[in-house]
């Protein structure tokens, strides 16, 4: 499995797709998180991402060793953006690409999931009625 | 020996780093130390450790040589 | 939820990536399908995809319709190619929006799968061998 | 009547659209015809009819003023 991992003030969708396309592979699975402009009900003006970043890039190799480790995934693409992100940036794009599509979803969902419990990344929330939460 | 810290650990510290006693020889200790000097730490939902850079058991030791973080509940995603 | 719905020589995933950005919306999951340069270990020199383009529209219309009755999803954009695809093109985009990413996985997937079950879109592969199937 | 034919059953078929008889009154009829007059059909692992854009049942009438195609296995995607 073929592997970009990186953590940058600015991410796109499309240096993901651009990583992962190949001919070997059917299918490609991305799921992108961007920021939303309501929190439970609560007006957003922006977010803050902080991480420790030499521990977030060892646990989010550690997420690929285990996508490695139970599927056939031919590449796996996973960013993450950091600083200030207002409505509608993307924070996080994951990018998986298998010759089968059920793992190449399954091998997705996994990813986000993992890194949203493990990884150090933090986000503090600027909300529109002056506070903030985290 | 210092320990770094971030998201809301970090903000209730009011530090990024802070130095901690040598009294203070594992994970335990370290959270107990923790939990008396910002008191606010015991609201967390969660509070885990890392040394050097992996997520440690209470009753991993910590010496000099080692990097320390506490790592409040992650928000990443 | 508003739909995209189209059927035509040339898709994009930039085109269902703009359809169903929002600012409302924090998950989105995209599938591609493309063309792999080999079918059981057959080297591909090309597809060639057909369609009964009313029925195919009508059929894709109803897979929304089911979308919609059973997640809370925002956006859908659902698109196929046509025509002659080579290794490496995409022939069909699903991009899913919603509030929670856990069903825009369900709803992409189940729109993918339902897809390739009921929608009235036939494809002929083309060997290096000089074989044809389909 | 017309009928229309995609994939390979307008391969076997030679032609995209062709004439039905009328005493093809529906659905089965119409794959019964269709078996007798083309018998690689068979080989398909199905064959479906759809009446007007619809798929249909061996029940359904056909008549003159319906839309009526040949679908068989669908590989999109």
């Amino acid at each position: 499995m073929e592997t970009l991992i990186a953590i940058r003030d600015t991410i796109t969708v499309q240096e993901a797709l651009d990583f992962i396309q190949s001919p070997e592979c059917g299918g490609e699975v991305i799921f992108t998180g961007t920021v939303r402009n309501d929190t439970r009900g609560r007006g957003v003006t922006k977010l803050f991402y902080e991480c420790y970043e030499a521990m977030a890039l060892s646990e989010m190799q550690k997420i690929a060793d285990q996508v490695q480790a139970r599927w056939d995934i031919k590449k796996l693409a996973m960013l993450h953006a950091i600083g200030d992100k207002y409505p509608g940036d993307i924070a996080v794009v994951i990018a998986v690409a298998s010759a089968h599509r059920g793992i190449a979803f399954d091998a997705c969902e996994f990813t986000i999931d993992t890194l949203k419990e493990t990884v150090p990344i933090w986000k503090k929330e600027f909300f529109t009625d002056g506070g903030i939460g985290q | 020996m210092g320990l770094l810290l971030f998201g809301v650990a970090k903000d209730i510290a009011g530090a990024a780093l802070v130095g901690i006693p040598e009294t203070v020889t594992n994970v335990a200790e370290l959270k107990q130390w923790l939990y008396d000097r910002y008191p606010a730490m015991r609201q967390l939902s969660s509070l885990m450790v890392a040394v050097n850079r992996e997520y440690a058991g209470d009753t991993q030791p910590i010496g000099a040589g080692d990097e320390v973080a506490v790592i409040p509940p992650v928000s990443g995603g």
